[in-house]
């Protein structure tokens, strides 16, 4: 086997130097009746030529969305990914390392951590950023959690626009224990009803505020914190804000709107929709909440001959210290996936990160426009939006979706097909859209030009 | 034609290495950043001249700047590349991270997760264009139920912890479902990695801890006497953290059922059995797999991983949907999970790039080289235990399974800790093993060789250790002030808990 | 431009140090009359995505044999490729670094350049090899000048089966040289014409022997020996064995029929095809001839502190030294796909490499055996072969390999169709089939039930 | 918050650094090899029982080992990457290697090498499968044109050398068929690369040298006495290996015509000039491109790059075919040189991998991007020539293209000879210039920037020149000792040439 590299004749010096006759005997103290007589029922091993020949088969059994003309967005993008990411990622230095305990032999993971947290937190207009966790919607949930840890009546406010695929998550987090979900309904334009929020934020806990939100609506996070800050500040509940990286280019960050934990999904930062994962959840907070927040954090100190260096700290809050009372249980996060956003991040650069935002608000305006003025087609929400909005088509968007394909065009999600029951506002009509900064000023007028097509029949 | 090392002795010669490069640390790329340079450049576009307030509400339009680095390409990857050689890992030398498997992580499954064919594929496209990417998962899961002997295997957690978390949830869920929301205890062997405790809590139970025999065993009285109706379930890693086989599994197991609890396994160690025993045939009801311990997938800095878990019996119900069905005709599909299963813990079907690498390793290994994994794994670690009982002190007088545990008391007359042998061990070029883990063993030394190194390297770190060993009597000073040959050392770790500078402070330099 | 990195004021501060107002007027010593006042007439630089979409687009109207079950051979073989070759070679460290002409910052260049040296020395049985040369072809063609230098009549004896691509490159550097080729028929099996090529070598100067030619047939290299050997001395021409280095896992080696240089070329030994390369050419030569052969060498040697290390040695051969008395201009070579040929042989190893060719050759008699009982088909030559051999079809090779493409298999080489007059004895219907590691039994089975439906026809 | 280094003033402790390591040689692969280890696995097969005497004359069958290493795959990939990381290189640090163009190579091209959709395709394959690898050379032979201003560009070389060995072919053939044999004397200045004499040489015709006048440009007169009716061809490296244009290069070329000559040009200096001035337009007939310098394609730790020659006049029916051809339709195919063509000099159709990542170069660059590449190469030599020649001595007074030549002669009275200044840049993390070329600058160092280095490379370059000036008066021994950082030092090239150790000598460990 080409990963082991003993030859007969190592394996008898070491059973010789360990004092057995066969490497049967070190599986003694395993009982005869739990040990396999037979091997595996797993195909034999076979070569590198025939594993590889297999995988691409099965490879060529999907019909990737990025490999079309794709508006299908939902919390997952089709962004560009500059060639450096791969270029970094690929180098055995940073993929084969693990957690960096020995920080003298770990500087490298140890730095790039450092200024990942440095950007994220940046991006967030928050105070600190940790590693990271494992995608946005447990990060979310874990810090759900941890913000109403020790609260009497654990509560958690929940907008109804949120990602159903989060809500789910956020869900499964807080039953069966004693954390209450609280949920609010949209207003007709999609967005939060702050007046309904405002009603179910007198119980402390936390309100989550997903921007934008599911249906691609900006919340007015303004009004929203004002909102907040007229709840007396004994039952006031803590805004943890999710959100979509990327908008962070154009709109206000969660550090402006009081947030005191901001969290999201990184995977629109640089990394492949690669069926749903891995990806990176993103974790911001204010320096007072630095003790609650799940996660590793990277500190910067001097060694002894007082040269700057950097090592994991704060460590008593984690799990290999703490054990049942550390804020999370995680250990194995997604470090390089982390390194992919700074990689990213520090490629597209101030500039670059801001021009990427600002192409796809006035892309996805450019496309919802053209779509508003088709027959039979009109935007489901007459709220703003930043890169993602709901067309009401004249004929089910499953319908639209498939004669698309046919033509090489992934139209977008049928919202209610695909999540049914989650939103009482969308029906089978409604077809979620995104614009990604990949999408050409063809490909827009295209799509525009097919739905049109599509609607007459 | 060796030719023989002669340092000349001269007087050393006053600034040899410019003081530019004595620092030897790398500035962070805010520092590096100056206004206006920029690496990736975007596609054409039009409607540069469209102010962003044209489209949004002016109030919820970001003001001023967000502080990311402007720098060009050329300067980007050479600080990547320049951070990235600080880095020890495992292509660049021996990496014996107890309780990690730090194996080697085969090229070809790096090569098939950059097939554009599954990096391209959103998971909520529909099934008939997701055929590959869901066979893909479907043939895993087949593959692990078959290594574990589980009935049913869930992909969904993206690492141990998280699988733990998931079969925590699931069998609360079975207690509040049945009418017995009061068992909500679950004993915690004192050698348990410090996930397992924390995954009970964040599930909303309580745990009690299990002391240890002296064996470094499950001291089964012990046990007997914390079960009773309160108890939900108990963790059991085997073999141990200690690397020692739970020899008595058989009957704890039938101990625990008989008093109406669930056995759960960590299987974190997995490495040690893989082709050899399942845990399924022991009792465990459900377990977790870590797939970039025993299944090589990289752990990328510290991840990401894949805890995929096994579940037997009655708590299949409470598996997370949505689950790959197969119709007559071949045709894979996602099917809703059973009502009163556990929710998702996963934004969609859980870390499927690195999935992906553990089918291609279970194809490369198949059935004949997974069982070799195992027994490999093992000879090396009992090898490395022969070779150094007589200089250090093995705490557990038994051969041990893939990974063995030095006590550190063995070395505490020379004043030497096992933090200051783990530094020096990077002097020798060798990554040092996990220290002061388990808990049960007074300064433990846990090294776990995994079953990819070669004889040489497993002599070279014997050599390594006898050396230190004799360090310690005739130079511990070398040892107590080292690492010497590392670029930091010994970096304050109470000065970066007191200042907590956790992002770069400065300004960036626009 | 993503790639300079200067802003405008970096620009401003440096036209300030060097005492000009504008770069423009660093130009000034090129007269007006030359300089341009238009841009260039292509078009102006684009992003990374949509000259990546570009590239894919020029990829995507290929139809490349590598896809296909391919039975082209000809000298470019469908060879498996380790995945560790490409996971050493997109490394920076070895292919953004240039020639090693600083030893002390190119130790990894030079040792796996030494090490090159080495395996390529080994495989072919002689002493020594160089560092690389552009490919098989200037590897035979360079070396058989040089071997002539000097001598009164520069004459070079070349057999008929020669591959046709390396006899019009040698044909090329003899031309308007006072270097004459002496051309040798083949005897009716296809292999060389031992009388008449005894009579050829009788005034000095080089005989090449091809091993296998090009019909994929192996020569009698003992009987060739012995039959120069019966040339006196004085006259006798030296031998430049040109092999396929795959074969020499089964066939005798070069250094073992007294050849004084062997050349050949390493695109078979882990190098994709690329439409006709970068490859690597290969040469080793007696110790006696080391001062004469071209390209770089390696040799190891001692530092002050008396440490083992590797420099670039005998330069005084080469052309930044010995300018117009260089045995060769070459100066940048193949050095990146040497490193990729040595990667490749330490994969397979010593046991790999010969079970490689040992694989081979089993197949290729399998599939020719297979062939040769279908009805309308023989093979052309009845002498032995290795991994390659040429089929007399019942219909013209163009039709079966037409045919055989609308079925996903590469035939072959339709080798009177493609190299029209350069073999006398192959018509219309003779069919170059290669048999490479990649065909498994039941391709092989395939493709010979394949040519029967197509024989019918 | 920058911490100053604080050097612990401590007696130096023994043994600080483990004698294993000390030494930081690494051995050969065959040291390394054991009998019986493997890391690549084939394809399996049916037959291994067939004896290859079965199929092969017993006398013609190899026995004995070959003496390849026998490693596995883990232990190989270690090998390579502990020897990668011994090199310096471009995505390290500054890399000003005179006259090699030592710039960024853009990641992005490594990319589109690795698509199947070219590294699949046969050469030999049929033009209806081939069009994209076609139309790829098409699209790069019209874009080389226009950069050159030549008529025709023929991409088979496979680098400058192969290039202009090529063209002294065509114009030896040229001669030849117009009845001119004597015509076989090509004039090649001194200061031009060891590649132009040789290649001609090689081309079957003689050389004469012409010395340069002491502007460091070509000496019109002495031009004008050499040319005779025995002239091929003169070849003139523009901008000149000192870095300077050839103001007077039209008169020259006109001079040269007069006299029924060719004017050959090497390319290797077009960073200077991409966008801002074409050979063609100044009069050149015949010249090479190095594509692994002026456009990006990586230089692989010595190759391998590719060097395509354009072509004007005359001399278009000598480039060898098959050329490609479009049809109305725009089908690419293949098409026959004319008759009396040189015939090839490659295999097929020359480096395409490298082809393939020129066009992508070009493709990102666009007309705008080319421009920028001459304007800040330029900017960036003369930069470093007004910031050093105060310190060092500079020969040519007027600005420079893209490299600025130092002269040695400056510091010989300090006892410092150029390859020490060479040795003492690597301690500052620099790889040296390019030294003792050409031959026509005494002790020349010759420093070529490139467009990719930033404002604080060049400045840290600067520094470090300076601080070396400052040693050679302060503390020469530490120059003439120098390199006291690398992992070797002062390797003894006599020796190698002496032993001659070309290969590892000792039988594989097996
Ligand atoms: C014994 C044991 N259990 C559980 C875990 C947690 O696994 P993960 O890091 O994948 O969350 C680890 C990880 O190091 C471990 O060693
Ligand atoms: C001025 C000059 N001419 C010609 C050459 C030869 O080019 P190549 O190395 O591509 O054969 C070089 C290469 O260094 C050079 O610098």
């Amino acid at each position: 086997m080409p990963y082991v590299q003993h030859t007969a004749e190592d394996q008898q010096e070491m059973l010789r130097a360990i004092g057995v006759r066969r490497i049967e005997d070190l599986f003694e103290s395993i009982p005869e009746s739990i040990r396999l007589r037979e091997p595996l029922g797993i195909a034999r091993g076979r070569s590198e030529y025939e594993v590889m020949r297999d995988m691409a088969a099965l490879g060529a059994r999907n019909r990737p969305a990025g490999a079309l003309t794709s508006f299908l967005g939902a919390g997952v993008y089709d962004g560009v990914i500059p060639s450096v990411v791969g270029a970094i990622l690929s180098r055995s230095e940073f993929y084969t390392a693990y957690t960096p305990y020995q920080p003298e032999v770990s500087q490298g993971t140890l730095q790039t951590i450092f200024e990942f947290q440095t950007m994220v937190a940046r991006l967030m207009g928050m105070d600190l950023a940790n590693a990271s966790m494992y995608d946005g919607a447990t990060a979310l949930a874990e810090c759900s959690m941890l913000m109403t840890d020790g609260a009497k009546d654990r509560r958690v406010v929940v907008p109804a626009a949120l990602h159903p695929r989060y809500r789910a998550v956020l869900e499964t987090y807080a039953a069966d224990v004693d954390l209450e979900i609280v949920p609010v309904p949209c207003a007709p334009d999609g967005r939060i009803d702050i007046a309904a929020m405002t009603a179910a934020c007198q119980g402390g806990g936390v309100l989550v505020v997903q921007q934008p939100n599911f249906f691609g609506i900006v919340e007015d996070v303004v009004e929203i914190r004002r909102a907040l800050d007229t709840v007396p500040a004994a039952n006031r509940p803590e805004l943890v804000a999710c959100v979509e990286p990327v908008s962070l280019g154009m709109l206000v960050p969660p550090g402006a709107y009081g947030a005191a934990i901001a969290v999201g999904e990184g995977q629109s930062l640089g990394l492949p929709p690669m069926f749903g994962g891995p990806y990176v959840g993103l974790v911001a907070c204010a320096k007072a909440h630095v003790r609650k927040i799940p996660g590793r954090l990277v500190g910067a100190t001097v060694d002894v001959d007082g040269r700057r260096g950097y090592v994991l700290t704060l460590q008593t809050r984690e799990q290999h210290i703490r054990r049942e009372k550390a804020t999370s249980n995680i250990c194995t996060n997604q470090a390089l996936l982390a390194l992919a956003v700074t990689v990213y991040l520090s490629s597209l650069g101030e500039s670059g990160f801001r021009e990427l935002s600002h192409m796809c608000l006035v892309n996805a305006h450019r496309l919802a426009t053209a779509i508003g003025r088709l027959p039979g087609y009109a935007l489901r929400f007459p709220a703003p939006f930043f890169r993602e909005f709901v067309v009401r088509c004249p004929r089910p968007a499953r319908a639209i979706i498939e004669a698309a394909k046919a033509e090489g065009v992934v139209a977008g999600l049928a919202v209610a097909a695909r999540f049914p029951g989650c939103f009482p506002d969308v029906d089978e009509r409604d077809l979620l859209v995104a614009v990604t900064e990949k999408r050409t000023a063809a490909e827009l007028d295209a799509f525009a030009s097919l739905l049109g097509r599509l609607g007459g029949r | 034609m060796e030719p023989t090392v002669s340092t000349p002795v001269k007087a050393p010669l006053a600034g040899v290495v410019p003081a530019a490069r004595a620092n030897g640390t790398t500035p962070t790329l805010f520092e590096k950043s100056r206004a206006g340079r920029r690496a990736y450049r975007l596609p054409a576009w039009e409607g540069h001249d469209t102010r962003p307030e044209e489209l949004l509400p002016a109030h919820l339009v970001r003001q001023g700047s967000i502080g990311l680095p402007e720098v060009g390409e050329p300067q980007l990857v050479r600080h990547f590349i320049e951070l990235s050689v600080k880095n020890h890992h495992i292509d660049k030398a021996f990496y014996p991270l107890g309780s990690c498997t730090m194996k080697y992580n085969p090229k070809i499954n790096e090569d098939v997760a950059r097939l554009d064919a599954f990096r391209g594929m959103h998971p909520l496209q529909d099934d008939e264009d997701s055929q590959g990417v869901l066979e893909v998962l479907w043939q895993l899961r087949e593959a692990l139920q078959e290594v574990t002997g589980m009935e049913e295997v869930c992909l969904l957690p993206a690492a141990g912890a998280h699988g733990e978390y998931l079969a925590m949830k699931m069998i609360r869920r079975h207690f509040i479902a049945t009418g017995h929301p009061e068992r909500d205890l679950v004993i915690i062997p004192d050698s348990a990695h410090g996930t397992n405790p924390a995954s009970v809590r964040m599930a909303g139970m309580r745990t009690v801890q299990l002391a240890s025999g002296a064996d470094g065993l499950l001291d089964v009285e012990k046990l007997k006497a914390l079960l009773d109706d309160r108890v939900a379930a108990i963790m059991i890693t085997n073999p141990t953290t200690v690397g020692l086989f739970e020899a008595r599994i058989v009957e704890v197991n039938a101990l625990v059922h008989a008093a109406g609890a669930f056995v759960y396994m960590d299987g974190a160690n997995m490495n040690a059995l893989v082709g050899v025993a399942r845990p399924g045939d022991m009792g465990f009801d459900i377990m977790h797999l870590n797939l970039h311990k025993t299944f090589s997938t990289p752990h990328g800095g510290g991840g990401p991983g894949a805890g995929p878990i096994g579940v037997r019996g009655v708590l299949r119900r409470y598996i997370p949907g949505p689950r790959i069905e197969r119709d007559a005709g071949g045709r894979f599909c996602w099917g809703p999970a059973p009502d009163g299963a556990v929710g998702s813990i996963h934004s969609y079907w859980g870390n499927f790039g690195i999935l992906l690498r553990a089918l291609t390793y279970v194809k490369s290994n198949g059935s004949d080289g997974l069982r070799r994994i195992a027994e490999n794994a093992v000879l090396n670690a009992n090898y490395l235990r022969a070779k150094l009982r007589h200089a250090y002190d093995v705490k557990y007088e038994r051969p041990c399974m893939h990974e063995v545990v030095l006590r550190g008391t063995g070395f505490r007359k020379f004043g030497v800790k096992t933090l200051d042998v783990a530094k020096r061990l990077m002097d020798y070029g060798i990554h040092p093993p996990t220290i002061y883990f388990p808990l049960i063993v007074e300064d433990a030394l846990m090294i776990e060789p995994t079953e990819c190194e070669t004889l040489e390297t497993l002599d070279q770190f014997v050599d390594a250790m006898l050396e230190i060993r004799r360090e310690m009597e005739e130079n511990p000073e070398v040892i107590l002030q080292a690492p010497h040959t590392t670029i930091v050392r010994r970096l304050d770790e109470g000065l970066a808990a007191r200042n907590l500078e956790l992002t770069w402070g400065g300004e960036t330099r626009s």
